[in-house]
């Protein structure tokens, strides 16, 4: 198989305008003839889906939870980047192109970056436009701050909640599609299968969670915004709900699945407290704008008070390390870091397993209604969820699972190598590398949804002879029957462990042999223990009820089995990428504690392929070049 | 800690449903109230009983997926706080605590704790936003909006869509819910140009759902998590009867 | 011409101060009132004497440094003049011409007839701004701005802080210099976004810096070198009423 | 020493896009620990504290007056030029561009231009968005007009008073910042040394104006915002407070003085009326928009009342020699024309220095209410000062020294060849080349301040190694010891002159030797009268009062002192250009009465670096190219 991007020729800054320009229109009165369907109502899929429906087509929009509005992108705390350069202090599309390339340790293709840091412009625009209450200045100009990675002031941002008010605006801009009729939307409906006819995909088959009937849905493309696969660690700042179902079931029908073993662990989350954690909580990293990084310089010290610790005590580590960004390092560098003063027994709170995030002196120099004004939602959280007051003591805060920068491999239309396949947000690979940098995700699920697919996908439908494809295809059957199928056969096995005890058996695992530091030894050591725990699991899982009704354990169990095929194909991606780029550090490829990339043998993507049960997946590469940026060894001090 | 669970038990729609009574053991403090739900899951499975059925998503208190009336109180009556956000430090040890889901004529029951919340959703889909489409949108910065008013439009913007203002109201009102989006795009520039059409046809709505009427006794914003004001359901009215003015109808 | 300066000497903030008398000879009549007092000082410097300390910069009446009250009127009392701009051509042959410094409690004496004026850069200080910072703005002609409403506001807007209100006014008001600030930036879309803060926070510091009350007399209007309009005091009162109405406090 | 202007390769569209990339950035939470010393608060000095001040730098701002809002921008008539072409009538970046580097007859570096050029359109946009009243249409959009030296209509202006409004902007902008205690503002404090530190701009001495007390204060930069050296003429357009201290004394402790023989003589100011006069007034420019300058043609006719001289007697001699510019000539082709009429004996008015600027056809054409609408208060003020009624009968203008082109070297990023030392507005030497067009000056205040600076001084403070210096270092003991022994001594010598009368002479003496026109013979004159009159200074200036007080007396004197030596400077520099460019007419070097350049060995920038007292300056270039812009005789025919 030859993986082809697609990218377009010319030079760098002009291939997006000049692609649009070269690919072909569908004629605006034979859109309607078109039927899509999105997965998943994230800001990707919500947004795609507004903007697909509203250029004429034919949209069904389908999620799992009882709403669209409730995505878990509404989680998103922090904010979204754009190269507006509203503050004058020096960003540019170049500047956003440059830092998301190096941010992502020279893993991401150059043309995507660019094309994601032009388009920002206009996503900040579009949301404006539709009423997103982003934070403003007195002036009644928009205000933004700085995020981590960067060292200019890009980031557009609405209280903590940056995540939850661009979800509601494409939320909105999706009702008033549904409102018109434009769109179909199907709630508590969960995509099992997906559908692939003479190597197309022409659509899906689902199931109706409130009923358990299992429906069949016929398109001319089908589009993929279901998130990341954060969850296979078991505990990480994804919801509950988050999983890789409807990417690794299209995995399986033959999309190949990019880099698995780019996951960002962030720095800036609530400490594990004990066994019943069913998730992990993020602490926005707008706190390291104001906060201090910091634990005792003596283990000795570290069961102190942290006030009664003077700060010629105080390890200051991230300021001492990387002075030019100080506490602002980028992800994938601020967790590694706390990793080793940890390691280092320099770890605070319960398990040692924890760093200090201070305010103190934010407070005496802003003083705390400031640090409230700014901060204090996160504050509350924090002491909901600890009982402690982070402004009378230092927050502790630990790394966790966050996002995961592999997915489903696309080109430069957002099409995987199934035709008609299309992979928006999270769910693909394509623009963050090896690190994602903070306050990026929002804008690559906008762009992708806005911006992007609402051009590509009228490429793909006017290059196509399209054959109608119904749902009385004979792949549908198949498929509903391979549904029918995994469901009779998860009931069935009645065994005495809960699918809850085996994902958090694989998650920790996960999080032991290929988390924040990865050997050859881990990872081998798991590529056994998994097939060992998948065959656990289907032989002692205990699903109760039965389909025909609302069965929450019998979706969750699907998903786990889900995550059992796939945490295996994360360790092989991790074991096979013998170098260490962004989120992923082989211990085995280091220079003084940071990552060491080889370039000569590994700048490229690795894409896999599926070949069947019990067989190993084919490794796919697809080259990458740098000819803007320079390659360079990634340094932030 | 130690907990005796009653806890409303209902198959399906159709059927009537109950109190079940369960004794939990060794709970740690620090769980969350969903956390704690999901040890007793796990043992009603492995003794093959159907797990207890309840929404939930993102567990940080945004998604407003959670949706338990606990003692008697939406979301169990903490300031600014949702279930899933709800610690059981905040419970007494050998305490009995009761749980129900939403209970409202819009909200139709669909199992043990789970209700049908799509009604919000019809409401957003007949004027709950401003009418842009993608793209040929003027400059962010091209309008100014006073930092006052974006803050006041962000306190109503930041509801979650839960319904704890339905269930916790004695006549099923979703006013706080409807004011709250009123009042968000109505503050806003942006907003300002449709602000009649959508207070006409949100309310019409509203009506059409069967949500009942409001008479301001405020328990709506005293179990808000995201502390929606009582103050937007007089914008709401404001701006309703704005639109009646202008627009006759209603 | 020939002249009897009757000018006030004081020595700093402390001194009591009082009228010195000179004689000035051979006045050429196109001199400014500037350069007469300047060739006063030069004799009085061949003298061994200390010259007369007063303000003085553009001298053409735009920078609003001067700041001399000539018998006994703000600036000598000459339409849209300016002291530095003053001709001697004005006064007559053989006149006595009293000089005497700005005198208002927020305008501390420094020293003869130099006084600290620094109140009002503590008024703008406090809200006579846009607050717009460098960067991210739209472009200048994105918001149409009518050429009426342009006009008034440059009206206001000359203003030069020189303070002859307060000196010409019997309450030592400042009320006309706040007045042309809010006005130009109320004027204009650019400023509305916070004409209330504005208005509220100018008129606190004004109050606090110890200007006295306005009785709308209009002696501040008369000595204006800019002939900044008394009507903008009526703006300013309704600017300051309509953000108390809509803000509280005040 | 060489001078490197730093001037970024690439092609010149691109050069300040790619530096700006390229420039180091200081992350938004580190700025906070760097300090700025901000000389000035002109349009320059205003607008780079407050920027600099929004980005998170702490300030500290000086100035000698009371208050910021009186710096010597607020007098700038006429307008303020920009590219935006709302005009429809011609205009780009690339006029603009090319108008200034021809204006400035090929004596300015291209790359400078380009940026200014580039760099207005955002100016606009930012005094509109601070609520700049400019003049408006009735559709509600921003009016503009032509002036002096453009052939398009680029000039934004609000009445007669662009200068007002554009500096009260900044001075709100600045206001804020002190208001929430970004900037420490020092009014009525003067600066009086530089210190140096390791070849490093380190801090600066000043002196309360009030007391008398003489300070240090230390920082990471600073920034000399502190206008032009006309008033070295005695007679100027200028403030009386403006002077070259602060830059004479940066120069003498380092910096070295680009160009100081490019001054420029406004064509349009009140003649001089007698000796009395303390400063000349400027008439604006827009006035030649719409009045006709012309004298008899006869010298037997200048005594009479103008209005019987018949239209056939008149020399419109500026529409007769350059009939595509007429009366918008450039400053420096219109002034030398009134002067070469003047001295064939028809000048008119007193002392036969004057020439008519008239407006009988404009109000025939316009009626009276439109001319007055356009020009009621210049011609006010006219009146004001002669007398006279110019509605009635026609003004009478003749050139004055308005503007100084020279001042502190500095290479693209502003910066002094003493690091650390950035030098904005007319203080530094950049942008004009000989001869700066009308309403340029305001466009370059404001470009330094709020867009170049804000930028090229992080890439400073991000490119060294910081050296945190204190107020306690020996070089601040020294500084401040230098300015007490200069007071100590110029109240010593209690002599018979005043400061004024020697400074009157000194003014005389350059008008003669070295004003609209030089040569050879006149300048070695001025070169061996200066030093006379220096010396007289020393021995019998008198100076009243004490340092403990305000004390403008002394004030003065020491600003006089500066202009003794600085004169040489100028005059050194005029005599050793043997070529006319501009500003600088060389009587040797013409050519039809037009400057004759001599680009083959002047095509270069002087830069004179002090070698102590009574020693010679040394005498550096930096070669100019001309790239985009073909070199060639500057012609307004």
């Amino acid at each position: 198989m030859k993986l082809d991007a697609h990218i377009p020729s010319g030079p760098l800054t002009q291939k997006w305008d000049q692609h649009r320009f070269d690919m072909k229109l569908v004629n605006p009165a034979n859109k309607r003839k078109f039927d899509v369907i999105v997965v998943g109502a994230g800001l990707a899929g919500a947004s795609a889906a507004a903007s697909l429906a509203e250029l004429g087509y034919n949209v069904k929009c389908f999620c799992f939870q009882d709403s669209p509005r409730r995505a878990h992108s509404i989680a998103a705390q922090g904010g979204i980047n754009a190269a507006k350069n509203y503050k004058n202090d020096g960003d540019s599309v170049h500047r956003l192109f440059y830092d998301t390339v190096k941010g992502g340790d020279f893993r991401a293709r150059e043309a995507n970056v660019h094309r994601l840091a032009q388009v920002s412009v206009s996503i900040i625009d579009q949301c404006v436009a539709q009423g997103v209450p982003f934070a403003r200045e007195y002036g009644g100009l928009l205000d933004n701050r700085s995020f981590g990675g960067a060292q200019v002031s890009r980031t557009f941002y609405a209280r903590g909640q940056t995540g939850q008010q661009l979800l509601l605006g494409a939320y909105q801009a999706l009702s008033r599609q549904i409102g018109l009729g434009r769109v179909e939307m199907y709630p508590r409906t969960e995509m099992l299968e997906l559908v692939v006819v003479d190597g197309h995909a022409k659509g899906i088959v689902v199931r109706d969670l409130i009923n358990g009937v299992v429906t069949s849905h016929a398109a001319d493309a089908v589009v993929l915004a279901t998130g990341g696969y954060g969850n296979v660690f078991f505990l990480s700042t994804n919801a509950k709900g988050c999983n890789v179902t409807a990417t690794y079931r299209a995995h399986k029908m033959g999309a190949t699945f990019a880099n698995p073993c780019y996951t960002q662990i962030h720095p800036t989350c609530i400490p594990v407290s004990g066994d019943h954690q069913s998730k992990l909580t993020l602490m926005s990293e707008s706190l390291r704008n104001d906060g201090r990084v910091w634990v005792p310089k003596r283990k000795e010290d570290c069961g102190k008070t942290p006030a009664s610790i003077p700060d010629s005590d105080r390890d200051y580590y991230l300021e001492r390390k990387y002075p030019s960004f100080g506490n602002l390092a980028p992800r994938d560098i601020a967790s590694r870091a706390a990793k080793e003063v940890c390691d280092e027994g320099r770890g605070v709170g319960p398990g040692s397993l924890g760093v200090y995030l201070d305010f103190a002196d934010a407070i005496a120099r802003l003083t705390e209604p400031v640090v409230r004004e700014r901060y204090g939602n996160l504050f509350d959280m924090y002491e909901r969820i600890t009982g402690e007051n982070a402004y009378q003591q230092p927050m502790r805060i630990y790394p966790a699972v966050h996002y995961t920068m592999g997915g489903l491999w696309v080109d430069y239309n957002l099409m995987s190598n199934l035709p008609g396949l299309f992979v928006l947000g999270e769910a693909n690979f394509s623009d963050h590398g090896a690190n994602r940098l903070g306050a990026s995700a929002l804008m690559q699920g906008l762009a992708d949804g806005y911006f992007i697919l609402p051009y590509t996908i009228g490429h793909y439908f006017a290059s196509q002879k399209q054959t109608r494809i119904t749902t009385d295809h004979p792949e549908f059957k198949k498929a509903q029957e391979t549904v029918s199928a995994r469901t009779r056969r998860l009931l069935a096995v009645k065994g005495k462990r809960t699918a809850t005890s085996i994902h958090r058996e694989l998650g920790k695992l996960m999080w032991e042999h290929c988390g924040m530091a990865r050997s050859k030894e881990s990872l081998t050591a798991a590529l056994q223990k998994i097939p060992a725990l998948r065959e656990e699991f289907w032989s002692n899982v205990r699903v109760t009820g039965e389909n025909g009704s609302l069965n929450q354990d019998l979706e969750y169990a699907g998903r786990v089995a889900d995550f059992l095929e796939f945490g295996e194909l994360l360790c092989l991606d991790a074991l096979t990428r013998e170098e260490s780029c962004g989120g992923h550090f082989r211990v085995e490829h280091q220079e003084a504690g940071e990552c060491k990339r080889d370039d000569a043998h590994f700048s490229h993507v690795a894409a896999w392929e599926y070949q069947g049960e019990g067989k190993s997946p084919t490794r796919h590469i697809e080259p990458l070049t740098f000819d803007e940026v320079h390659l360079a060894t990634r340094s932030y001090k | 800690m130690n907990l005796t669970l009653k806890i409303w038990r209902q198959k399906d729609a159709k059927d009537i449903g109950g109190f079940e009574t369960h004794e939990v053991r060794e709970v740690n403090p620090d769980m969350s109230f969903l956390e704690m739900l999901d040890v007793v899951n796990e043992g009603l499975i492995l003794r093959g009983i159907e797990p207890i059925a309840f929404d939930s998503d993102c567990r940080e208190g945004i998604c407003g997926a959670c949706s338990l009336v606990i003692n008697g109180t939406a979301h169990g009556g903490h300031k600014a706080t949702t279930a899933c956000q709800l610690h059981m430090r905040k419970f007494s040890d050998g305490e009995t605590i009761t749980v129900e889901p939403w209970r409202a004529r819009a909200f139709p029951m669909v199992k043990d704790l789970v209700c049908d919340r799509s009604a919000f959703d019809r409401i957003i889909q007949a004027g709950g936003f401003v009418s842009v489409s993608t793209g040929g949108v003027p400059d962010a910065n091209a309008i100014p909006v006073a930092k006052e008013d974006s803050d006041q439009a962000m306190d109503a913007a930041q509801c979650i869509g839960c319904g704890a203002c339905v269930a916790a109201c004695k006549n099923a009102s979703a006013m706080l819910f409807v004011a709250a989006k009123v009042s968000h795009l109505a503050l806003m520039p942006q907003g300002k140009v449709e602000r009649e059409r959508r207070a006409l046809n949100m309310v019409a709505q509203m009506d059409t759902e069967g949500f009942g009427a409001c008479s301001v006794t405020g328990s709506c914003e005293a179990v808000c998590p995201k502390e929606i004001r009582l103050d937007f359901i007089a914008r709401l009215n404001r701006e309703y009867g704005r639109a009646l003015l202008h627009r006759g109808g209603g």
